[in-house]
């Protein structure tokens, strides 16, 4: 797929009013989605229209679906996530990683100021939700965790 | 011209910044706290971005978060709007050290006048009437009669570290003045901590009129004539309109002039506003400068056709004005009125809640600012602002009929508003003939 | 999978009012999202605000409250409603009088025509809801009638 | 002034119309058909009266209902908006016998113009060019071919009786002519029952040019300069500016006086509009007068600030015009487009369904005339038109870039609608140049 191909598809997306758009070639995946409607409705909200030049989460508010047990850590700061103290050190956390209360799981940086994010419970991390280096909105969801 | 502007603020200023943004081809980054995710601007923006929680400290005033935000977003310059931090100073320092353009004045601009014995400094610099009184505090009741001596009865005292009317006091002669004096003193200290107190004549229901001030990057600075914003309730105003219906062509230029070589005198750059007090026998005083855009800016872009945001952007982008003086021509009247989620039956207490229906009012000569829609919850946390609605005519008269009519199909359903009290005003006889102080509205009220 | 497959995909979402759209090949794996059902708030039906200085009715659509087998005789025309043939007869029917379908129960005037208003079942009159030289708009009720 | 109008029409016109007499005190009275109950119109309106069934023939068309409704509610007057009665002449005749005045020009002035040969006759008379051609019927070959040696070459070939482009051939030499002829007049008596067939030289994607004409009582007759309508669709118009972007200053000004010339010529009282078809080298030809107000009215209120609706009420009331030729002034450019309840990805089919959401432009120098609010019902039984949104500039660049912002902002979702086509045309370069003709909408949607 080559730089064409993708103006092609965001083309598509504008003149389709698509909001998400994901294609994975191995194995082959794709997902669109359009945005949503807004419903004059008590129960219904203006869906956020986010940046489409930012490499940020579509919406920060739409949480990813959880099971029973399983928490999220959101961002409590606009920033850039690390999930290193830096560059050559290991991850904070990994994936099927215990971790307790309070252990740090993550960096966020906002104006040069390196913020440790602490884990709010005990529990398992199930999904990291952000990459290295991106940048994240205030209560954006960065880790799923299962509660112990 | 800038590629990509952060708009550091919410509801209808945000909404008109993006406004003027977008017809200059400028993409716009919106920044959101979480009562805000539904808000209009966010859905205007090109970009958006939530930045913090509800209350505005820690999200519209939160410096950190909003440079983070910026920094992010990649912008060249940051729109601060009214209110949160449009006048301070601090945050447009911070902005210039982050090299991120501050769309407003110098920092020192802001710190001058926000600082009112220095501003009051430059204005008598300048030329320019303040209202008189003491050099500083006084003492007793003989430095205040002769103070009295030259400015003459009625005087007020005010707490130096006053605000809000607490530690005021006017005095209509020698007798009263010891009193007033001895009050004020012992409600200051009560209240600030120092009972220090100054004299100052006292102007008895003035009319509060401004001069809208374009400053360029070489020190070309120009007038856009006057709003007359008279009609207010504790300092709140509700209706603005330009021109002012109560002052002498030779009172309106020379106002006009004095804005002008006040903000040269302080070395303005960007849009600006100088108030003034004027009394009913034409004499005005200074009171302050405002270093941003007003809400009520919009009367003045409808009388003179110039969009003073985008002066704003042209001049923060390093351009110059799009107009000089002698092209500045000012066409007919326009008048805003504010509508504000607010209840005017109890004591216009703020209100919050779901707008089930909005209907705003349309067709020739009204114009609405506004970020409400039909499903919108208005938040708690934030200014009861919701639309303003400005009315143009080609002469006061039609000004005002048309905004009776607007005022009439406008439709706000699920929060109380200043709508029928807003239709009182307008459709008073003082307020029609123009002849109308700064007492108009408790007058209505009582 | 080329572009104009995805093309076709995204005017199946558009032609079907989906929303997302997922597919995966390996294993076979689909998922659609419809946009949510409109829901019709009371509140934002706006009220017919009627007449403050005609004698008409609040609303000619507000059909008074009747009883199971009672039914509404509507006007079928805008005009003045008259009881009786002329302002000395009697009237054509009174509160408790059964009246056969196509009997004549008024007239309504328009542009100076008299139209005799029929009744369209048999029963009895158990209401009048207009006065005598009253106007009335089209579709408003003007007598109630208990069906036999 | 009158004291009480009946408003003969539905939606954004009977709104339009609404807020012109509440501005000049006049009470309204609606009208309204069963499906129309919570249409905007019957809740802006003073007093609202149910006149029959959805389908227009038994509400609207209903010339009974409609008088009787105006004597109940004791009305002077009739406004019959545009479409439904606004151009039947025996309507306006009913209304002069039961002594109610019908807000237009007279039975008379409506029956003349309406008839197409009558009208050609009258610009005749008034020294206005109409497009050239056969006078009447042509019958056979060697008739068409002498009227061709007058005219030239390319000709069309019309049904008498026709409309809607059925009976019409287009001829480019001799050959063709031969085929065209016999083609038409086979398929005009196939059509229309008859067979006659005339001739008129063929312009070739012109411009469609009018003007609007205020005359008052006293057979003063006033020009507010003309609207470019050339952006149709099978003869819908689309967007509508003023002033037009193609004309010279030279044609301008003609047309406009022989627009005066024809109003003149037929004793006309009332606003109204002469239509003409420029051509590529600035030929003008008349090809009617249209005896009512315009939807496209609004662009040149913008650019001249005269009222047309109130214009109209003074001039039905017996007062005459506000204005005078020498007053009107034209300042900067207006641009209107039509947002309709159609979907331009099925041929612009009629749409109808509730509007779940509704957010109208706003911010200076946006116009919106519309009777849509969030929950209304688009009903299937009238005009798709659901809103005007229009568009002011000091200069047609200007006004191009706010139109492009309003319809970026505007949200109308539950119907599809045009605005999605409206931009593409706003934002094409040949509109953008001023540079287009009647075949712009069909390349654009090749």
């Amino acid at each position: 797929m080559d730089l064409e191909e993708i103006q092609k598809i965001v083309n598509l997306m504008e003149e389709n009013n698509l909001v998400e758009f994901e294609l994975e070639k191995e194995g082959f995946r794709i997902a669109l989605k359009k945005a949503q409607p807004m419903v004059v409705t008590p129960a219904a909200t203006m869906p956020t229209i986010m940046a489409q030049n930012l490499p940020l989460p579509e919406s920060a508010g739409e949480e990813p679906k959880t099971a029973e047990d399983t928490e999220v850590i959101v961002s409590p700061m606009v920033g850039t996530f690390y999930a290193a103290s830096s560059p050559d050190s290991p991850p904070y956390v990994t994936v099927g990683q215990k971790v307790e209360e309070n252990d740090i799981v993550c960096i966020i940086e906002a104006m040069k100021v390196m913020n440790e994010i602490p884990a709010e419970m005990n529990g398992t991390i199930t999904e990291i939700l952000v990459s290295n280096g991106e940048p994240v909105e205030y209560d954006q969801p960065l880790f799923r965790i299962k509660k112990d | 011209m800038f590629e990509t502007v952060l708009i550091a603020n919410r509801g209808e200023i945000a909404v008109r910044i993006m406004r003027a943004c977008k017809e200059l081809g400028i993409k716009t980054v919106a920044v959101y706290s979480k009562a805000d995710r539904d808000c209009l601007h966010v859905r205007l923006a090109d970009d958006a971005i939530c930045i913090g929680n509800s209350p505005s400290a820690e999200s519209y005033l939160h410096v950190p978060s909003i440079i983070t935000a910026a920094e992010i977003a990649n912008v060249e310059a940051i729109h601060p709007g009214y209110g949160f931090l449009a006048e301070d100073a601090h945050f447009a320092e911070i902005c210039e050290s982050c090299r991120i353009k501050f769309i407003g004045p110098s920092p020192e601009s802001i710190t001058k006048m926000g600082n009112k014995s220095l501003a009051r400094e430059m204005a008598k610099k300048a030329g320019v009437p303040i209202v008189p009184g003491s050099e500083g505090v006084v003492k007793d009741k003989n430095e205040a009669l002769k103070v009295v001596e030259e400015i003459g009865y009625p005087v007020i005292v005010k707490a130096s570290a006053g605000g809000g009317g607490r530690g005021m006091r006017i005095a209509h002669n020698d007798l009263a003045m010891a009193t007033a004096l001895t009050t004020a003193q012992s409600e200051a200290e009560a209240a600030f901590g120092s009972p220090d107190v100054y004299v100052e004549k006292y102007i008895e229901h003035p009319r509060h009129v401004e001069v809208q001030i374009l400053a360029g990057n070489k020190g070309n600075i120009i007038h856009l004539g006057e709003r007359d914003c008279t009609v207010q309730r504790r300092h709140q105003k509700l209706v603005e309109e330009s021109p002012s219906p109560a002052i002498s062509a030779d009172v309106r230029k020379k106002i006009c002039r004095m804005a002008r070589r006040i903000a040269q005198e302080a070395g303005y750059v960007s849009a600006g506003t100088v108030e003034f007090l004027v009394d009913g026998r034409g004499n005005f005083y200074f009171i302050e400068m405002n270093t941003r855009v007003q809400v009520e800016h919009t009367v003045t872009e409808m009388v003179t056709g110039v969009d003073i945001i985008k002066e704003q952007l042209r001049i923060a982008s390093g351009e110059e004005l799009s107009i000089e003086q002698k092209g500045v021509r000012r066409r007919g009247a326009a008048i805003e009125c504010r509508i504000n989620a607010e209840d005017p039956d109890r004591g216009f207490m703020p209100q919050s809640g779901r707008v089930n229906l909005y209907i705003p009012p349309g067709g020739p000569n009204v114009r609405v600012d506004s970020h409400l829609y039909s499903g919108y919850t208005v938040p708690s946390f934030y200014d009861s602002l919701l639309a303003k609605v400005i009315a143009y005519g080609k002469n006061r008269e039609e000004a005002i009929t048309t905004m009776r009519r607007a005022l009439d199909e406008m439709v706000i359903e699920g929060v109380p508003t200043t709508i029928p009290f807003l239709r009182r005003i307008i459709e008073d006889n003082r307020f029609a003939r123009g002849d109308y102080r700064m007492n108009l509205v408790e007058e209505l009220l009582e």
